[in-house]
């Protein structure tokens, strides 16, 4: 049953020290602003899941709340690199970062063998590669009727699954549309799930293209209006596209990226509705 | 990250009159201009986007773009600026799931051409956006790795690769390989179970290269209008065979120019 | 590229005696009339794929189409039994019957494999069953990463995949909504594939939980209103629950099949528009 | 196929007028009572869905019913004839694809309770609905087959086995395993790997049989009201186990009963 939570009280219940945690959303529908909650509250040694480890993985790689990274692309969408992403990885800054990588249709294959209760996918993914080498998720599987060599990949459970869609009703229910992802997936396959919404309405109206996720595969729901910013949330507000150019100096620089934190996270109190 | 802008000017055809172009813009019109009308295309972010685009408002209004994000047979009126803007989602034919997209849409060969580019392509086109220098553990430079770029170069029914081309970027032995081209080369594809043909052409700001029919080690076929043979073996970190008949690309006509450069004007806009 | 056709010049054109073929809808959507139209067209030795061969299929098999039926569930749903499936597995009548039997995930998951170009799937199935001692479509695997033992599926690749949705453009690009099954992944693991609708409109007006089918994805269209009775066409018409009562009868007796089949399949011109 | 009609009087309870009932009306009741509130059932038509609505209209409002056919959450306000009636897409919270409804909901173990029946049960609670009689390839009478059955059997938290209870359809083994209950008793589902705990009732015209706790074999723990330890065994076809205490079921009370009888009448009608 999912309940409806304010996002610091919902962050506290559900994310602890340790925990593997995947925040997703596909440029769309990023959950920001739970990043920040987490950021806010401490958290270390998380393992840290997701496709496009963007500006808000670099964020919370940056204050030092990952032990581990499991990934498949981890660049500023459209700008060019993540700097605190590059500086833990290089430097070991502010603390080591081991790395689990993969591609893209490895990582959607992984959450989608979670969400399904498998223990693996297979995919025609990583021939001729190098990752194989390097990631101890990815192996070779015989097909049982053709003898085909495939690639398998161990399937994805985090402790906590994170998400942000545009609306939840009064008991939890919740509905995204737009460019959805792998979303249902990460709450399905996560033990605990999170979902922050934009805003909460009487009665979800179905839409074209909607996913909707029943409160009993929710865990809980917190309001947070404009909770994917700079990432955008259809029919809410546009990408903001400034802030992501914008953060390529700050995150080059570990003073100025120290300084945002305290005065953009750590030193205020956002969200809280 | 820097923008080629050198303008050259380029011999013209019948008659008509020469535009400028920078090498950049004659890089996307080449690409443009591989894609044939009524196919789909696997579109990634920047230089893909603009020339698929571009493709759509010139000789190929039937492309089919799709972009990993989910969206399926998109029409933009602007270009996105990444691969899941709004306004993709808003003008596609459907809006699948991410792990629809790749493995109903992408694994089965369902899409014609893929596009890759990179920060290190080899000789047989394998590329890296994965670790440079070092080892993987402990890389002198940290990319964004791989992406959607595996399976494109595995499963797409063939590749278009687009990359500036220098001695830095063009090299013999990729440090990486985050997505097969044709890996030690001839059949070795086939050996990897490979259902697509891989990179038929690497595009550059100085001309194309074609894999040779044997051995798949990268050809140069033709050339950039006004680029020479020695400017492209010396961007090239290997020794470059040429083929035997040499062609020069034509240069782009007004009109796709004309067409490139508002597209560009809008690229990340609300229209 | 889709093409809009009539219904007879699809069938000729798509199915051939002996070819494996899907006619799917789940319920809602039956391709009713295409199943009829294979009938007059008297195709022989066809290898029918359905999860629920229901009076469609029984139609089929006791008109002598098939030679073998790969199914997960063969009954007339709310009525009983169809009997022209049991006199031809019982009976030889009208043709020997082969059956390859499934249950509903392991055909689920056949398709899917099917329509993302993998030669087999993965569930949690059929432990503990008879069914893999008589079914060489499923077998066992193991995972790599956690040696447990899992059920393997060959894929389905039909040489044609029939489905009926409510709409297409005069593109041919096809909606449905409502109940989709699994029509979508039988489109796409089909080498051919067939959509009748309901109508052909100027534009397809999106819908909440729709499914669309982009033309390039589908072989051809074909018009035909009431394409789906006796089943039902969600925003069209509804279920004929008094058919399928009816069915029971006529299905029970071989002489009274056959009459049904010469005064309402095979003498008259149905659905070509 | 035909219904029972035979009407029983029960003992009342605390005084309260006895409604007259039919020992099908009682078996539907003892099952919707099974269902808890804010828990999700897995529904087959006929006496399942009838169960299942009789329960959101009772004592659990807050049940959540999900039907194969891919529709989650749904509220139907009259009974479906079938497990894909356009009511059930109508009144859902999601309606989603086929393999989707197997994959992400009844695999991974979300759903509390399935509902199963069949042609045959034996004493371990393996269900055979595929053939009687004579061998696989030739039997003497062909059923429909599996459908959902064997993976809500394996996946579901729980299973409500719901049959009329006679020496044919009572057996000491099922001529064919379509869904396994308990194998062959004792810890046979773990060594199947299966994650649900496997049928916790067998609820039927003539009362409850539950599984003894070590060697799973199905043994009567409550009867039908004014039904006879005796009239079960005949209807058994192995020698059956009654346990120590046992208890009869409570019967139907007066507002089951009208819900009941209400809902009945609304089976795949039009409202």
């Amino acid at each position: 049953m999912s309940r409806i939570r304010q996002l610091d009280v919902a962050v506290s219940e559900l994310v602890g020290d340790g925990d593997v945690v995947a925040l997703e959303g596909f440029t769309h529908l990023i959950p920001v602003a739970a990043g920040h909650e987490i950021i806010r509250q401490g958290r270390r040694d998380l393992t840290l899941c997701r496709m496009t480890p963007d500006v808000i993985y670099d964020q919370m790689i940056g204050a030092g709340c990952a032990r581990k990274l499991v990934f498949s692309w981890g660049g500023n969408p459209g700008v060019g690199s993540l700097h605190r992403f590059r500086d833990a990885i290089q430097h070991s800054w502010p603390v080591p970062l081991e790395i689990e990588e993969h591609s893209h249709a490895g990582m959607a294959n992984r959450y989608t063998a979670g969400a399904s209760g498998l223990p693996f996918a297979v995919l025609r993914g990583y021939a001729g590669t190098d990752l194989p080498e390097h990631t101890e998720s990815i192996k070779t599987i015989e097909c049982p009727f053709t003898g085909e060599k495939l690639a398998a990949v161990s399937a994805i459970n985090p402790d906590v699954g994170i998400i942000h869609a545009q609306q939840a009703d009064r008991e939890g229910n919740v509905q995204m549309w737009g460019i959805t992802g792998v979303q249902k997936e990460t709450v399905l396959a996560s033990k605990r799930s999170l979902v922050t919404v934009e805003e909460i309405v009487d009665e979800l109206e179905p839409r074209p293209g909607s996913v909707v996720l029943p409160k009993w595969a929710v865990t809980a729901v917190a309001e947070v209006p404009g909770g994917a910013h700079p990432s955008y949330a259809q029919g809410y507000y546009e990408r903001d596209n400034d802030y992501y150019q914008r953060w390529d100096p700050i995150g080059r620089d570990r003073e100025r990226f120290q300084q945002w934190l305290d005065t953009e996270v750590l030193n205020v109190e956002r969200s809280a509705r | 990250m820097s923008t080629e802008t050198q303008a050259v000017s380029a011999d013209g055809t019948a008659g008509a009159p020469v535009p400028e172009f920078t090498t950049d813009e004659m890089m996307t019109v080449a690409a443009s201009r591989s894609l044939r009308d009524g196919t789909a295309c696997f579109v990634g972010i920047g230089l893909p986007s603009t020339a698929a685009n571009l493709a759509r408002r010139t000789h190929a209004p039937e492309l089919v773009l799709i972009y990993e994000s989910g969206t399926l047979g998109t029409k933009p009126d602007r270009l996105p600026l990444s691969i899941g803007d709004g306004i993709l989602a808003d003008t596609a034919d459907s809006v699948v799931s991410v792990p629809e997209i790749f493995n109903y849409w992408l694994q089965p060969g369902r899409v014609n051409t893929g596009f890759l580019g990179g920060a290190q392509v080899d000789k047989y086109g394998n590329i890296n956006t994965t670790v440079i220098g070092g080892d993987y553990a402990d890389p002198k430079v940290r990319l964004p790795g791989a992406g959607g770029a595996p399976e494109i170069a595995a499963s797409c029914q063939e590749v278009l690769i687009v990359m500036r081309q220098s001695t830095r970027s063009f090299v013999e032995s990729v440090d990486f390989v985050t997505s097969m081209g044709y890996g030690r080369g001839g059949d070795d594809r086939q050996r990897h179970g490979m259902t697509g043909r891989g990179p038929v052409k690497v595009i550059t700001d100085l001309g194309m290269l074609e894999p040779d029919p044997d051995t798949r080690e990268l050809t140069l076929t033709h050339l950039g209008p006004d680029i020479e043979v020695e400017q492209v073996r010396e961007a090239t970190g290997w020794p470059l065979q040429v083929a035997e008949e040499l062609s020069v690309l034509q240069p782009p006509t007004d009109h796709e120019l004309s067409v490139l450069r508002e597209l560009k004007a809008t690229i990340g806009g609300t229209s």
